[in-house]
């Protein structure tokens, strides 16, 4: 039991919070919010479960927000080009499993830490993008775009079916796979692995591109959702992630954490945000009610170990 | 009548004049914000006018609207020596300090879309006074509700300068007119059309009563406008506010938006860098009334205030005439 | 000074090294391209405009070096700014004392964090993660996101607008101060030793008598009052105080601190090195600028710099290892 | 360890000496930058043989390991396995080839179960694979039994004892089934119980035909298990001789070995005891500590006394030092040092009154890796040393130097990082830092612990040098030879209670049946 006391405590406040909810503002589990909660959290949740890789073994990515509006400018540019959807979907993935892949190689193959190089590349994507669009939404996109062309309540289907899927095969592959375990392996005691015949260079790099590969999925999920293409689309999606999966239980010391606690954690953040309407609190509380849950939260099991990874 | 180009540059700034061979005017612009949409219009626009006045155009702003970072962008270009600053203010008395500074090095500044403090700045190219945005959306959100009911605003950011004075101009124009309008909430979207989307989806969840959206930043308004969408209330929940045509094109013909409202941004630009070139070119002194823009026409000046004109309001029936 | 600095590395090489060149680079190219940019006024600029992210990357420094990072001081930065303006205008007290209270708030701000990372023995990078928005949230509660402090005692504004003799902007003594203070921490004391030997093994210093808790525990505190004081020089330069002040600053500030070769993970790394990791960012974008190059390109070249540093550390260490290594090899070859 | 092979199965390993060795290096040589750890060594190992590797500390034989689990790669030299030539070796194919380790570290992820650790290091490499549960942990479950480990299989190896992950590791490298096993101090840290045990388990594989290549710095041992003996010194190898003739009678003697192994002649003795015993030190009343399991712990040192603490693993000797050393403060009892109660709520108020505690985990606790020798030798006397704030680079390294020849430290100067010294050298760069507070009461755990003879007896007389010099000494030590032959009197610990403190130079059996708790004391351990 002490051994998943994040992943209770942070299940425990969701539930204060949804019960809070459901005394206070009962209309917050009609079925319209409840699917706008979730389509809106899946996204998030998919990145989380790649980012729950990458932590597990030890490293960080925080490029992930900039990567996220590559993708979704990729792909907004491509359905306008008219290439159909099955094209566009598997080259957002390509493109996001490409610049996973980079930061991944500078990372295992070169040793650099990865904070500062997804810092770097965090940047560098984003200005870029900057540079090049200039803010300019993509707009004009063909109809077969939003939901997929397949109607409002199909597509919601589709992107919270997507969701559950990734979260249920990656909790199958970390768990019930040998390369799964190998992630943990890798997290806990690099050294060790590698006596133990894993290299930890390809697990890590396989964490990021598939980190990478997940953000593209997710752009595409998300914008699909609208009409447009917003080119500062995913800006702070890498705290929103990485406070989720961290507030989930996973250590950032590598080789801790399942991802049923990164699933409570990022429904947790995601419910934040829209619960405050609800409860008609001021704006202005939101970021330090929101700081306080995670810190609440976290400190709830004071399991953490104090190393920063 | 055009003047030479270096009769009226008496601007002492450095660099501006070497030698006698004359050197082309440089006027730098300065958005809130760099990559806001908004700002690449006003820039389209100014281009245009640095294009018809031979004058050389600098353009650079923070990446997010930021006082401080703006701060800095004219303390440098104090360094580099401009003839003109023309700056879109993010924070009146943030950046006031910088501007007065400028000059004091002989820079001459103007400022458009948001104002400075009146002494650090020779003239405000007024696109439109906060209570005039504040009344025209007031109005316009009245005239959809018949004069009552509720209304959500969605908003940038809390803490931006010049949506602060569009929310207090809204709710004194509320309070005095509209007695039984009702603003139910405001929210933040961090200038984020997804943000602003999820957070006018929660607002219509919350608060079933509420019978208009009104968007006080441009991201806001397709974000707005999809929410009641995909919440299939069109045309039980009206939307309003202040964006550009383009973004906004779809929704309105659509019929999910009613009113867009803004000026003409294009010729908010230009109007700014003609303004600028005048004013350098001494053309333009204080106390005018008037001032010619080449090709936009003749523009009033009230007080130190160069008025653009009314705001705009975008609809059905005209947006498709705008390329912005 | 050397054998101080030089602790841990293994050859003469230094990130110190490279980021010379690169500033030489920097000053060669853009004294070509910028307009005003070879001037001492633009040098006294650059002191002036990198005053605040200096204040927090020099403080950031010991924090990384004890094996952390403050993810918070932006936040702070923003908390203090409005609490000044707050306790200044609608408390009424004289600038001074609501100064000497902000540097007090900072403090406290990095004692909270100081607090969870010691006794909750919970990670850094998650408590100021939390804090970051904390901190924010609470100075958007505290100004409802409207207020804005302005029309500042001239007394004090002169603290980030003002000039002394010889055109020196009035923040540089501070900041140098500040500056020369914590090199003279980090690298000529026994805290600063105490804070590489946590940062290398924490539980190893706790066996050596570190007093690890106290020690971590100040470096927060301090890298508090440091956001306390980078928030009153930003509020003197800027002239207002806001609940958005020195958003991003806390990236900014890791930025040099890394670029300036402390690594991450603790242990070893230099506050000159830092130092010279914000001069070299603050002369890009300067340069830049004064170049009429766009701002984007900063930030590009930014995430380049960062990458570039780290690589070639990187490949010098193992360049000079198989060096090493082959020059064995021939010596122990030659006899057989 | 005073069985005797039957000499058939020498014999039959003689027979088999001639067949093809499962493993034979020529040559190898390795370098880590300046440092030549392996200069030309050539060896082999045969089928059904235990062949020890001996050697000083840093004499290179956790690197010749190493190279043959392919964890470094060497510069030069060939490796064959069964006949076989491999050119580039690594730890996955190594496996693969049937060879299995027990490190010096153990290589364990301490995040996962004990069975997940099993799985990991056992099953097939396939990544794909879909993991069976039940069956993973019914092997470890049989594999932890055929060590004799009382561990759970879920238990996570975090939560384990050194000795414990030792035990997993031996578990790991039988369940191998590998043809090849290397051992490096594999007992450094385990009781004699379990040493017997793993005994049995070595000569049940040297039985099957499973070639060991077995590290230890015991001489004892060597002379139990061996059959052949390599010895290395400055990372070449000095030779190989076998350690019994065809009729089982050793063809070696101790000092020979140790002459080989340092090049000289080693006094083996311990130094004599001490006559000049002062006044109380020490004097500990009725200490418990919850948290840790100490439990009304009573005793007293004086000066220039050296005190041993004997006890089976577990028995709380570590965290009786820890709560003397601050470390876990008590929750009541009482200390008194030189008369006076003292309160020891951390580590510095252990210092201030002088004590000093040279712990057991000298990688994690001893030294700090990454530091050089001179910053770790003045870590804990960095405010004494220095007078106030100021760092001053030159007595610092006057320190250093100063404790480098006093305690015969092998590093290539006071520059050198704590981590690039062998372990022998680490063990004393800690005792050195330990030193330089000028402590009055010393508590060492096990201090000899993976140090080579040679340094071990140099440790050995420093103890009692400094005891003679007046300090009050605590020994704790596993290595109960150690601990009989150092101490003025020897304590014996069991379940967290110091149970009985005998006299110096007690036998082995009086001691063992204390620890065991047995009144009888027929000093045959094992359950
Ligand atoms: N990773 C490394 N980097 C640098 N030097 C190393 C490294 N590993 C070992 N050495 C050096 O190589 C030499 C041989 O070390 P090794 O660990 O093989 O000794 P050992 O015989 O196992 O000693 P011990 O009995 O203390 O375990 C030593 O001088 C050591 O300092
Ligand atoms: N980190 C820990 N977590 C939980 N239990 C522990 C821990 N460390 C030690 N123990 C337990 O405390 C008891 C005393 O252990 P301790 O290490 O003091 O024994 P010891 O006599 O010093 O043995 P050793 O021979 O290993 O030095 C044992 O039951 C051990 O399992
Ligand atoms: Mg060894
Ligand atoms: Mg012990």
């Amino acid at each position: 039991m002490k051994r998943f006391g994040r992943e209770l405590s942070v299940t425990a406040s969701l539930l204060v919070l949804l019960a809070v909810l459901a005394v206070t503002a009962p209309a917050f589990f009609g079925k319209q919010q409840l699917l706008a909660t979730l389509t809106a959290a899946a996204p998030v949740l998919v990145v989380a479960c790649g980012m729950t890789l990458v932590i597990l073994v030890r490293q960080i990515d925080i490029s992930v927000g900039s990567q996220f509006a590559v993708c979704s400018i990729i792909a907004g540019l491509m359905a306008r080009a008219g290439y159909p959807m099955v094209l566009v979907v598997p080259a957002s993935i390509a493109t996001g499993a490409l610049l996973g892949a980079f930061n991944g190689w500078l990372v295992a193959a070169l040793g650099l830490p990865s904070i500062v190089v997804t810092l770097a590349t965090f940047v560098s994507w984003r200005e870029t993008l900057r540079w090049v669009r200039e803010g300019e939404f993509v707009k004009d996109l063909p109809d077969r775009f939003q939901w997929l062309g397949m109607g409002q309540s199909a597509g919601q289907g589709v992107i919270l079916a997507v969701a559950a899927l990734v979260f249920a095969l990656l909790v199958y592959g970390l768990g019930w796979i040998a390369l799964g375990r190998r992630v943990y392996a890798v997290g806990s005691d690099r050294e060790a692995a590698r006596l133990a015949g894993i290299r930890p260079g390809r697990v890590t790099w396989g964490a990021f591109v598939v980190l990478g590969a997940l953000v593209g999925l997710a752009a595409v999920l998300n914008a699909i959702r609208f009409a447009d293409v917003d080119p500062k689309t995913g800006t702070g999606l890498e705290m929103q992630v990485i406070a989720g999966v961290v507030v989930g239980g996973v250590a950032v010391s590598g080789g801790r954490g399942t991802l049923w606690g990164v699933l409570a954690g990022v429904l947790l953040l995601a419910c934040i945000s829209p619960a405050l309407v609800f409860l008609k609190l001021p704006p202005q509380w939101e970021k330090a009610i929101q700081g306080g849950i995670i810190l609440v939260a976290v400190a709830a099991d004071r399991g953490g170990r104090s190393r920063l990874s | 009548k055009p003047s030479a180009p270096d009769s009226g540059s008496t601007a002492p700034a450095a660099g501006s004049t070497s030698g006698g061979v004359p050197k082309p005017l440089t006027v730098a612009f300065l958005p809130k914000s760099k990559g806001n949409a908004y700002f690449i219009a006003a820039r389209q626009g100014a281009e245009q006018a640095a294009k018809e006045l031979g004058i050389k155009l600098l353009f650079d702003g923070p990446t997010e609207p930021d006082p401080a970072k703006q701060n800095e962008i004219v303390e440098t270009w104090i360094t580099r020596g401009v003839d003109v600053i023309a700056a879109a203010c993010e924070n009146r008395e943030g950046i006031s300090t910088a501007l007065r500074k400028a000059q004091a090095h002989g820079i001459k500044v103007v400022t458009f879309d948001a104002d400075a403090l009146p002494e650090a700045r020779s003239f405000f190219v007024n696109q439109a006074t906060p209570e005039g945005i504040g009344n025209a959306l007031t109005d316009e959100a009245a005239r959809l509700l018949q004069g009552s009911g509720e209304y959500a605003i969605i908003t940038a950011s809390l803490t931006a300068g010049n949506m602060i004075e569009w929310q207090k101009a809204i709710e004194k124009r509320n309070a005095e007119k509209y007695p039984n309008l009702k603003r139910v909430a405001l929210r933040p979207c961090d200038d984020l059309k997804d943000k602003a989307f999820a957070e006018a989806t929660a607002i219509l969840n919350a608060n079933p009563n509420v019978k208009l959206l009104m968007a006080i930043c441009s991201p806001a308004v397709p974000g707005a406008a999809e929410a009641v969408k995909q919440a299939g209330r069109v045309g039980q929940v009206k939307v309003i506010g202040l964006g550009l045509p383009n973004e906004n094109k779809r929704y309105v013909k659509e019929g999910v938006t009613d009113t867009v409202i803004l000026w003409r941004v294009v010729d908010l630009g230009r109007l700014t860098i003609h303004v600028a070139a005048a004013l350098a070119r001494g053309e333009l002194k204080p106390g005018a009334t008037e001032v010619t823009a080449g090709a936009l026409g003749t523009f009033k000046i009230s007080g130190d205030n160069v008025l653009l004109g009314e705001p705009f309001k975008f609809t059905k029936d005209n947006i498709d005439q705008f390329d912005f | 000074m050397s054998t101080a600095i030089s602790v841990g590395k293994p050859s003469w090489w230094r990130s110190e090294f490279f980021l010379v060149g690169v500033l030489l680079l920097e000053i060669a190219i853009f004294s070509r391209t910028g307009s005003n940019f070879a001037t001492a006024i633009n040098a006294l600029e650059i002191v002036r405009l990198s005053a605040e992210i200096g204040l927090l990357a020099v403080w950031m420094t010991p924090v990384v070096l004890t094996g952390g990072i403050d993810l918070s001081v932006g936040s702070l930065l923003g908390l203090c700014a409005v609490c000044f303006g707050k306790l200044w205008r609608d408390a009424g007290l004289p600038w001074p004392v609501a100064a000497a209270a902000t540097l007090v708030l900072g403090a406290l701000g990095g004692g909270l964090n100081a607090m969870l990372i010691t006794r909750l023995r919970l990670p850094p990078l998650i408590v100021t993660l939390g804090s970051l928005s904390l901190f924010r949230g609470l100075a958007e509660a505290i100004t409802r996101g409207v207020d804005n402090f302005t029309g500042f005692p001239s007394g004090f504004l002169d603290w980030g607008q003002g000039y002394l003799v010889g055109g020196i902007p009035a923040q540089a003594p501070v900041w140098i101060a500040v500056a020369a203070g914590v090199i003279v921490l980090v690298h000529y004391t026994v805290f600063g030793r105490a804070l590489r030997a946590i940062g290398h093994s924490p539980e190893g210093a706790r066996y050596a008598g570190i007093a690890v808790n106290r020690c971590v525990a100040w470096v927060y505190v301090l890298s508090g009052t440091a956001a306390g004081l980078a928030a009153l020089v930003y509020v003197a330069r800027v002239g207002q105080a806001k609940a958005d002040a020195g958003t991003g600053y806390e990236l900014l500030a890791i930025t040099a601190v890394v670029l300036g070769g402390t690594s991450i993970f603790g242990g070893t790394g230099s506050v000159w090195g830092t130092l010279l990791g914000v001069a070299s960012l603050a002369v890009l974008r300067n340069g830049l600028q004064l170049s009429d190059q766009p701002g984007e390109l900063a930030g590009i070249l930014t995430g380049v710099l960062l990458l570039g540093a780290l690589s070639a550390e990187v490949g010098f260490k193992k360049f000079s290892a198989r060096r090493r290594a082959s020059v064995t090899l021939a010596s122990s070859n030659s006899p057989s | 360890m005073s069985r005797i092979d039957l000499p058939s199965e020498v014999e039959r390993n003689a027979e088999r000496g001639a067949e093809v060795p499962l493993l034979r290096l020529t040559g190898v040589t390795k370098s880590f930058g300046a440092v030549r750890a392996l200069k030309g060594v050539s060896f082999e190992l045969r089928a059904g043989e235990v062949h020890a590797l001996l050697g000083e500390n840093g004499a290179g034989k956790s690197t010749l390991i190493k190279v043959i689990t392919g964890a470094h790669a060497p510069d030069a030299g060939s490796i064959e396995i069964a006949g076989q030539s491999v050119m580039s070796l690594d730890p996955a194919q190594a496996h693969r080839l049937g060879i299995a380790c027990i490190y010096q570290q153990p290589a364990l992820f301490p995040d996962l179960t004990v069975a997940e650790n099993l799985g990991l290091r056992l099953e097939p490499s396939t990544a794909w694979r879909r993991i069976d549960f039940a069956q993973r942990r019914a092997r470890a479950v049989e594999l932890l039994r055929r060590v004799g480990a009382e561990i759970s299989p879920d238990a996570e190896v975090r939560s384990l004892s050194m000795p414990e992950q030792q035990l997993v590791e031996i578990a790991c490298a039988l369940g191998a089934g590998a043809r090849v096993i290397l051992m490096d101090e594999p007992t450094a840290s385990l009781t004699r119980r379990e040493v017997e045990r793993l005994f049995e388990l070595v000569r049940d594989l040297r039985r099957e035909g499973v070639g060991i290549l077995y590290i230890s710095h015991r001489l004892e041992e060597i002379f139990a298990l061996a059959d052949r003996v390599t010895v290395l010194r400055d990372g070449e190898s000095v030779g190989t001789r076998p350690v019994r003739d065809a009729r089982g009678r050793p063809t070696l003697t101790e000092s020979e070995l140790i002459r080989s192994m340092v090049g000289r002649e080693l006094n083996q003795l311990y130094p004599p005891r001490a006559h000049g015993i002062g006044e109380v030190v020490v004097s500990v009343r009725n200490l418990s500590c919850a948290a840790s399991g100490v439990c009304a712990v009573s005793l007293e040192i004086r000066s220039g006394e050296i005190l041993g603490l004997a006890g089976l693993v577990g028995a709380g000797r570590t965290e009786l030092a820890r709560v003397l050393f601050g470390l876990t403060p008590a929750d009541s009892g009482e200390i008194r040092i030189h008369g006076a109660v003292v309160m020891l709520r951390s580590p510095r108020d252990a210092m201030e009154q002088g004590i000093a505690y040279v712990p057991e985990d000298r990688r994690r606790h001893g030294v700090i890796l990454e530091m050089p020798v001179a910053h770790n030798v003045s870590l804990a006397v960095l405010g004494r040393l220095f007078r106030g704030v100021w760092l001053k680079p030159k007595p610092e390294q006057a320190l250093a130097l100063d404790l480098i020849s006093r305690l015969g430290v092998t590093c290539a100067g006071p520059q050198a990082l704590a981590g690039s010294l062998s372990g022998g050298n680490q063990q004393k760069v800690a005792l050195g830092r330990w030193l330089a507070t000028q402590p009055r009461w010393l508590i060492l755990d096990e201090p000899t612990q993976g140090v080579d003879v040679g340094a071990k007896g140099e440790i050995h007389k420093l103890i009692r040098d400094l005891a003679a010099s007046g300090l009050a000494v605590l020994l704790i030590s596993s290595d109960l030879p150690e601990v009989i032959g150092m101490s003025d009197r020897i304590g014996v610990m069991r379940d967290g209670r110091l149970v009985e403190v005998l006299p110096g130079g007690s036998n082995a059996s009086t001691v063992m049946a204390a620890a065991l708790g047995r009144s009888d004391g027929d000093g045959k351990e094992g359950v």
